[in-house]
């Protein structure tokens, strides 16, 4: 299978910005953050002490509708769950995400995201990395779905995903919480465990030692060895004047 | 256009069902439902406040449904119903700061909110707030302000929202609506909403002059014959679905402390009413006092919820 | 020195990459917090730094500091002390209401925050003026306003060139460059080795002093003011070419070399030079 | 008033507050004192409505009382209630696009976009209910039901987020079965004669004794709107059961397709109509994370792995955190992580439909494990509830 | 937030002395584009435009739906525009502002209104079903001139397009797939796009393809619809100061040039994607047959 592409720091106008492209579901989406901002019109609804996360999700060859507002829902209660909001100059402030799906298939009306999240998330993370948005930690997710066989399924194709029995997205932080969970289908909790036990694997590393913030450690053919090595690509290269005279 | 806010049906739009059988009248559904009550006779009104903790003050108001609807509730024959009742949810929120963008206002702002559930008429509603809809807002909110100490509250708002989650009926469903009809229907629901909304602001202890309530009286023909000899009569808190034809209506608010109307609401032609002897009225101040008092008799109903929210506000203090 | 690490947000600082030998407390720069540890099961050291954006790690042992450079496009976040430069929105009895990013929350700049200013001498900004100023305070907790200044409250002077800007124009560049920029300029003047891999604007400078040089001021918000009013009629051209190799060396992150031929080629481009 | 307020809660005595000011004054503080007592009292650690940590808010549902719907219900789950009302309008197939098209695999298999032979009928009920938007759920908080949402302004957020979620658990646990919302028609034999005149040159014959292919001419399309009255917390619960109790209550009138006038005709007789026969009975429920040190997401200390998260709620002699079944609005303001479960039971066996879990890192497969068996529980009590209204 | 932050004092003041002196602030002369780079994504129709540092994404996508009951022979066509907090922190996301009211109108009138895409051509069964042909403009990065950008970028997502084959069969619409027929290119009638021009100094100095600081500091703007053959669809000057009439003429002369360059580019970027398709095409349609050939079952 081929893994996803990622880079960061795309655009010129945003204060961070990322593409992700995962080739087994087929989807391509740019990210764009910005922040910390003034969100206008919205004092009083702002909370004093922290920043205030919102996401906009633009589909590529529709127009977004309450779909779209309810994944929003979904991306901002995870995403906003790592943002350190009462770091200086944060606190009343706006971080504006706008997530744009400009490669691969519409969701359809009344369908849920989930084929889409794992992307959205990815992209998502990457900007607010790529706006310097400070984080507590960061997270990678993954779409797993179980066929009529019984079998998990990594990464199914939208239309792989549609023939499921039951499909699972699953966000785990680097240390490793549960952060997200999305089931949709039918099945039991012996399942969701099995699910559970391989989207850890997936996100981690099968030879996780615990010992992740050394960087060392991890095995890089898992989705948060791509998510570091992604930043880390950028990084280098952004300082790479200083890295020479090393 | 697709709404984006909101879930949408079939982009080819959908249409509502037709029923084959309003000849054959197998289950009697084609019978006109007819009036059971007396010309003075009031339907019995149940309201309830205090029903929505969330809200200042709410209240809930239901018409007891006509004897051929209750009939055909108990024993149902056809799916189209021969009358319908009205049910409606208010509350009141407030009275809160007014919003920063607002200009400075010495009383009580009130705003006033009425909006049918989809579901609510035989025809179905919009999502958005119609004409209709915001003429009812209009006239509650004329009703409302006459009977609330407005110089009480000042830089403050209260809102009001009234759900009408069924509504009347504005003629017999079988009737094409014929040249001089009108949407007599919503004359009740806003006699309705008043008496509701008054008991949710009572709820709410806003201070108020009086209770004010609501209510409709009716110059009615009811027979079939185009005979001089069919004179229109007078009728109190009429149900347009068991009438043939309604001449003209009237809606009141009244206050029965002060004896005082805070709204009043008159449409059609009152010309023709035929009075009791020696009735000196002119036709259309009998029909303003016929809503009068009809509602007085909805103001014991609503003393009645209001005493009961204070006892219940009194006991939770 | 060891390979360069890099953090993500999250990771602990490794201790072996913390500068020892200093006695003064150590000091932290941005993207990184100090946390302490629940569970004191470690002994002896129970805080932990770790990072809270990505970024390369970088430790002074002379002023000991340890600090993260995170990407260079980031929005500007006001630090007490940095020099920016600043555009009046419009003023007030007291303030003036500056913008230092756009689209955040005016900056406030005392009407008498000026070199010798009094009630009679304060300078008269209009909309749309630029001052250089210096961050003096951004407050703390919830609708904490940032507070500019034009003059070092310890000498009542306007040190480095505070104040307002007239003339010349702006130059909006990333925030990481401006950093850089302001390292660059405050060396010494004729430093050949690049300083933070900056040799732009000795390169300028030694080929347009015949011209008159340049005025420059580096806000740390990412802009740079220039002004060649020396330079007479070329002036116009002059101040194009200086914006022109500051921002493509900023977008293109150009090597010393490439900043040469930069140079070169734009002068040659705007007929400063044949 | 003091003195009554401190015998009712006996953890706050230096305060002479009445309970109801220092639950809005310190909401979090207040709700925490009731759900970890000092262990020297003997009280109960209960939330501060008085349940307990697993326990729903009295529950009620009524059918059938709206007189201009096929099917309607009342449902209130303590203070929060909802009326749904099930509205079935037609839709002709000669309105949709997409109805003469079919693609080219389609065409070949023999088939046209009426009849999937191949395809099993759950995947046809997909492709019509869901590709034809055959249900059509709104919810509307613009009723007054809580302060904070402007009457008359369009939907907010949450709202069109909570439409989206009905029409998807709808969709994933095919509730309505696509087969109920059909209308056919059997097309006159016309041209059998003509066929038998023929003689034996059709080979076709054989299949064609039976007359015309019946065909799709219309199908209901179901307008399910919800007005959720109050809120005072847990509005998906409360939606979706009284979607679920509508949908039982909702008959469709006797359709058929009138050849002459060219238009679908129902009748009105009861006793000719249709319930809709529903699959299965998913039941939701809700719950969210209380915890005990609300600022431990933002505090200076580092944040503890999975792994000793766990081995720390086990170290711990208190209890740090507490996960409340069907939260009230109130509770629902105290927290952020939140996890839904909708399960079936068939045949006594437990299954899945949809779970959800956001907003917290501290929810994991044991408290999962937990919830799933709460929610079955509440299976039982729901379908009680629903089989009595 | 929902306006860009306004120009310096001395940002507008050097701007206007520098185009006095025929100076522009990269360097460009005034009748210049900034440099222009086109490409293709994956997809039919997803074109990938930078025009200097604004960036934009166009993609065209078809769906068969009924046509409106006024114009039974035609299929529809549409040009979508939402800006979001991508393109610019300036912008709302979910809000329109008056720069999308105005890209979106200059776009419906250059492309559409001049029937550059012939939607008789999508009729597939008169008043039952036709093609509905949609294009979506995504603001990556806003730096000025946004409509020509987006112009140049429609047309060429148009041009690049390719909608699934359909056949009528027995009053059935039979829509093949792209593996199983050739998919077919839209039916351009001509190739026209906007060259958008802003003034200065009393309309002394005239500029094509401002930046946004440019676009700030301008008096007013001047934007001419034309295509190949030099036949005008589109001029407005609608506010801002006066503009000579002959000003228009020359400048107009000055559009149809860039257009016919800007056609030369497009066309050449689409050929050799058509080119790197066919080679790619052909190579998996001989892997396709052996596939075929290798499982019979």
């Amino acid at each position: 299978m081929v893994g996803p592409t990622a880079s960061l720091s795309i655009l010129q106008r945003a204060d961070g910005s990322a593409t992700y492209k995962c080739p087994a579901t087929g989807y391509t989406i740019l990210s764009a953050v910005n922040g910390p901002v003034e969100l206008p019109g919205r004092r009083d609804a702002l909370k004093p002490e922290d920043a205030t996360v919102e996401v906009f999700v633009k589909p590529g060859t529709t127009t977004g509708g309450v779909g779209e507002r309810a994944i929003e829902t979904t991306l901002k209660s995870v995403l906003g769950d790592i943002v350190l909001g009462r770091e200086k100059g944060f606190p009343r402030r706006g971080v504006v995400l706008t997530l744009n799906i400009v490669g691969g298939e519409n969701v359809e009306r009344g369908d849920s995201y989930l084929t889409l999240l794992p992307a959205l998330l990815h992209a998502g993370l990457l900007a607010m990395i790529s706006a310097s948005i400070p984080l507590s930690m960061t997270l990678s997710a993954v779409l797993l779905g179980v066929t009529d066989s019984g079998e998990i399924v990594q990464n199914p194709s939208p239309a792989a995903a549609k023939s499921a029995v039951s499909l699972h997205v699953l966000a785990i932080s680097s240390k490793d919480h549960l952060l997200l969970n999305q089931s949709r289908g039918r099945f039991d909790f012996d399942t969701w465990e099995l699910i559970r036990a391989r989207a850890l694997s997936i996100c981690q590393g099968a030879a996780n030692d615990g010992d992740v913030a050394m960087g060392e450690g991890t095995n890089t053919a898992s989705v948060n060895g791509f998510i570091r090595e992604t930043a880390e690509d950028q990084i280098y290269s952004a300082y790479a004047h200083k890295l020479d005279s090393i | 256009m697709a709404d984006r806010r909101r879930v949408n049906g079939p982009p080819g739009g959908t249409r509502p069902p037709v029923f084959a059988s309003l000849q054959e009248s197998t289950t009697g559904a084609a019978q006109r439902a007819q009036r059971q009550r007396q010309p003075a006779e009031l339907r019995k009104i149940f309201l309830k406040t205090g029903l929505i903790p969330t809200a200042s003050g709410s209240s809930y108001l239901e018409f007891e449904p006509s004897a051929s609807l209750a009939a055909a509730r108990s024993n149902p024959k056809s799916l189209i119903p021969p009358s319908s009742a009205l049910k409606v949810a208010c509350t009141v929120h407030g009275p809160k700061p007014l919003p920063r963008s607002a200009a400075f206002s010495p009383n009580l702002v009130l705003t006033t909110h009425v909006k049918y559930a989809p579901f609510a008429a035989r025809k179905r509603r919009g999502h958005i707030r119609d004409a209709s809809e915001r003429d009812l807002g209009v006239h509650l909110e004329t009703a409302l302000r006459g009977a609330i100490i407005a110089e009480r509250w000042p830089k403050s708002g209260l809102d009001i929202t009234l759900t009408i989650i069924e509504a009347e009926d504005d003629r017999w469903w079988g009737d094409a609506p014929d040249s001089h009809d009108a949407s007599w229907g919503m004359m009740n629901v806003l006699a309705g909403c008043i008496t509701a909304a008054s008991a949710a602001i009572a709820d709410a202890h806003i201070d108020c002059l009086d209770l004010v309530s609501g209510g409709v009286a009716a110059l009615v023909s009811d027979d079939s014959s185009k005979s001089a000899s069919s004179v229109p009569r007078l009728m109190l808190d009429v149900d347009p679905a068991e009438h043939r034809s309604i001449l003209s209506a009237c809606v009141v608010a009244y206050m029965p402390a002060r004896d005082e109307i805070t709204e009043i609401w008159l449409k059609g032609d009152s010309s023709k009413a035929a009075l009791e002897k020696g009735d000196v009225r002119s036709s259309h101040e009998a029909l303003i006092d016929g809503a009068v008092d009809a509602a007085r008799g909805a103001n014991t109903v609503l003393s009645e919820a209001v005493t009961e929210s204070i006892a219940r506000s009194i006991a939770q203090a | 020195m060891s390979a360069p690490v890099v953090l993500l947000p999250g990771d602990e600082v490794p201790h072996d990459r913390l500068p020892t030998k200093n006695s003064n407390p150590l000091r932290l720069g941005p993207g990184l917090r100090l946390l302490s540890q629940p569970s004191p099961k470690a002994g002896d050291s129970n805080h932990v730094l770790t990072a809270t954006q990505a970024g390369l790690l970088t430790t002074d042992a002379k002023r000991n500091t340890v600090s993260l450079l995170s990407f260079p496009n980031r929005r500007y976040v006001p630090t007490t002390n940095d020099l920016i430069i600043a555009q009046i929105h419009h003023s007030s009895i007291d303030f003036f209401h500056c913008i230092v990013t756009p689209n955040t929350a005016h900056a406030l700049l005392g009407q008498l925050s000026f070199e010798g200013a009094n009630k009679k001498t304060r300078p008269m900004l209009k909309q749309g003026e630029l001052v250089y100023a210096r961050v003096q305070s951004v407050g703390v907790g919830a609708g904490a306003e940032v507070e500019l200044t034009c003059v070092n409250p310890a000498t009542g002077k306007a040190d480095g060139g505070l104040g307002p800007l007239a003339g010349g124009m702006v130059f909006d560049v990333s925030t990481g460059m401006a950093a850089r920029l302001i390292r660059a300029s405050s060396a010494s003047a004729d430093e050949t080795d690049p300083v933070d891999g900056l040799i732009i604007l000795g390169e300028l400078g030694r080929k347009l002093e015949s011209l008159g040089g340049f005025e420059l001021a580096v806000g740390r918000n990412g802009k740079v003011w220039v002004d060649c009013s020396n330079a007479g009629e070329g002036s116009v051209s002059v101040t194009v070419a200086i914006g022109r190799c500051l921002q493509e060396t900023d977008q293109h992150n150009l090597h010393p070399h490439d900043q040469k031929k930069l140079v070169t080629r734009i002068l040659r481009d705007m007929k400063l030079v044949s | 008033m003091a003195s009554s307020a401190a015998a009712s809660n006996p953890t706050i005595p230096s305060l002479n507050l009445p309970p109801s000011q220092f639950a809005r004054l310190q909401p979090h503080a207040y709700l925490l004192a009731h759900l970890s007592p000092p262990a020297a009292s003997d009280q109960p650690s209960v939330r501060a409505n008085g349940r307990a940590t697993s326990q729903f808010r009295v529950t009620s549902a009524n059918a059938g009382s709206l007189t201009h719907t096929n099917g309607s219900a009342v449902v209130r789950i303590g203070d929060t209630a909802a009326v749904c009302g099930v509205r079935a309008e037609l839709l002709h197939t000669e309105d949709i696009a997409s109805w003469s098209v079919s693609t080219a695999s389609e065409a070949e298999a023999g088939n046209t976009s009426q009849k999937g032979g191949s395809k099993t009928e759950d995947e046809e009920d997909r492709d019509h209910v869901q590709d034809l938007n055959l249900l059509v759920p709104n919810i509307s908080l613009s009723t007054g039901c809580a302060p904070g949402f402007t009457p008359g302004a369009p939907p907010s957020t949450l709202a069109q987020s909570l439409s989206h979620e009905i029409l998807s658990l709808l969709h994933t646990t095919r509730l309505v079965k696509a087969d109920d919302l059909r209308i056919w028609y059997q097309p006159p034999n016309l041209e059998s004669e003509e066929f038998r005149n023929a003689g034996e040159g059709m080979d076709v014959d054989s299949e064609q004794t039976g007359g015309p292919e019946p065909e799709i001419k219309a199908f209901w399309v179901l307008y399910i709107d919800i007005m959720i009255i109050s809120l005072a917390g847990n509005p998906f619960d409360a939606a979706w059961a009284s979607v679920l109790a509508a949908l039982r209550d909702t008959k469709l009138p006797k359709a058929w397709w009138d050849a002459d006038n060219e238009t679908v005709l129902c009748s009105d007789n009861i006793s000719d109509a249709q319930k809709l026969s529903l699959r299965g009975l998913p039941v939701s429920s809700s719950f969210c994370t209380f915890e005990a040190d609300a600022a431990a997401g933002w505090r200076s200390v580092v944040i503890p792995n999975a792994d000793e998260l766990k081995s720390q709620a086990q170290k711990q002699g208190s209890q740090q955190r507490w996960i409340l079944a069907d939260p009230d609005g109130y509770e629902e303001g105290l927290s952020q992580e939140r996890v839904c479960v909708v399960v079936d039971i068939e045949d006594g066996k437990t299954v899945i439909v949809k779970m959800e879990k956001h907003g917290g890192w501290a929810v994991d497969s044991d408290d999962l494990r937990q919830l799933v068996d709460v929610s079955a529980k509440r299976w039982h009590e729901m379908k009680r509830i629903l089989d009595q209204c | 937030m929902s306006k860009e932050a306004q120009l310096s004092v001395a940002e507008r003041d050097f701007i206007l002395e520098a185009l006095r002196q025929d100076v522009r602030l990269d360097g460009r002369k005034p009748d210049e584009y900034r440099p222009l780079d086109i490409s293709f994504g994956e997809e039919y129709g997803h074109v990938n435009l930078q025009l200097g540092k604004t960036h934009v994404i166009v993609r065209i996508s078809a769906e068969v739906t009924k046509p409106r009951d006024d114009r039974p022979f035609d299929g529809l066509f549409n040009i979508n525009m939402e800006l979001t907090n991508m393109g610019s922190p300036a912008w709302e996301s979910g809000r329109s502002n008056d720069l999308e009211a105005a890209v979106t109108h200059t776009l419906d009138r250059v492309i559409r209104h001049s029937n550059a895409l012939d939607t008789e051509s999508l009729c597939i069964l008169k008043g039952v079903s036709c093609w509905s042909i949609r294009a979506d403009v995504h603001v990556l990065d806003y730096d000025g001139n946004l409509t020509d950008a987006a112009c140049i970028a429609t047309m060429a997502g148009l041009q690049h397009f390719r909608r699934p084959d359909a056949v009528v069969r027995n009053g059935q619409v039979i829509v093949y797939g792209v593996e199983q027929r050739v998919p077919v290119a839209l039916n351009i009638t001509h190739k026209p796009l906007s060259v958008t021009f802003h003034t200065y100094n009393d309309s002394k100095h005239i500029i094509l393809d401002a930046t946004l600081k440019e676009e700030q500091a301008a008096e007013g703007d001047l934007v001419i619809g034309i295509n190949n053959a030099g036949d005008l669809c589109y001029v407005s000057k609608i506010q801002g100061a006066p503009v000579d009439a002959m000003a228009i003429v020359t400048k107009t002369s000055v559009a149809w040039e860039k257009v016919k360059t800007l056609n030369a580019t497009m066309d050449k970027v689409l050929q050799a994607d058509l080119a790197k398709r066919a080679k790619v095409g052909m190579a998996d349609e001989s892997r396709a047959t052996n596939d075929r050939e290798v499982q019979p079952e």
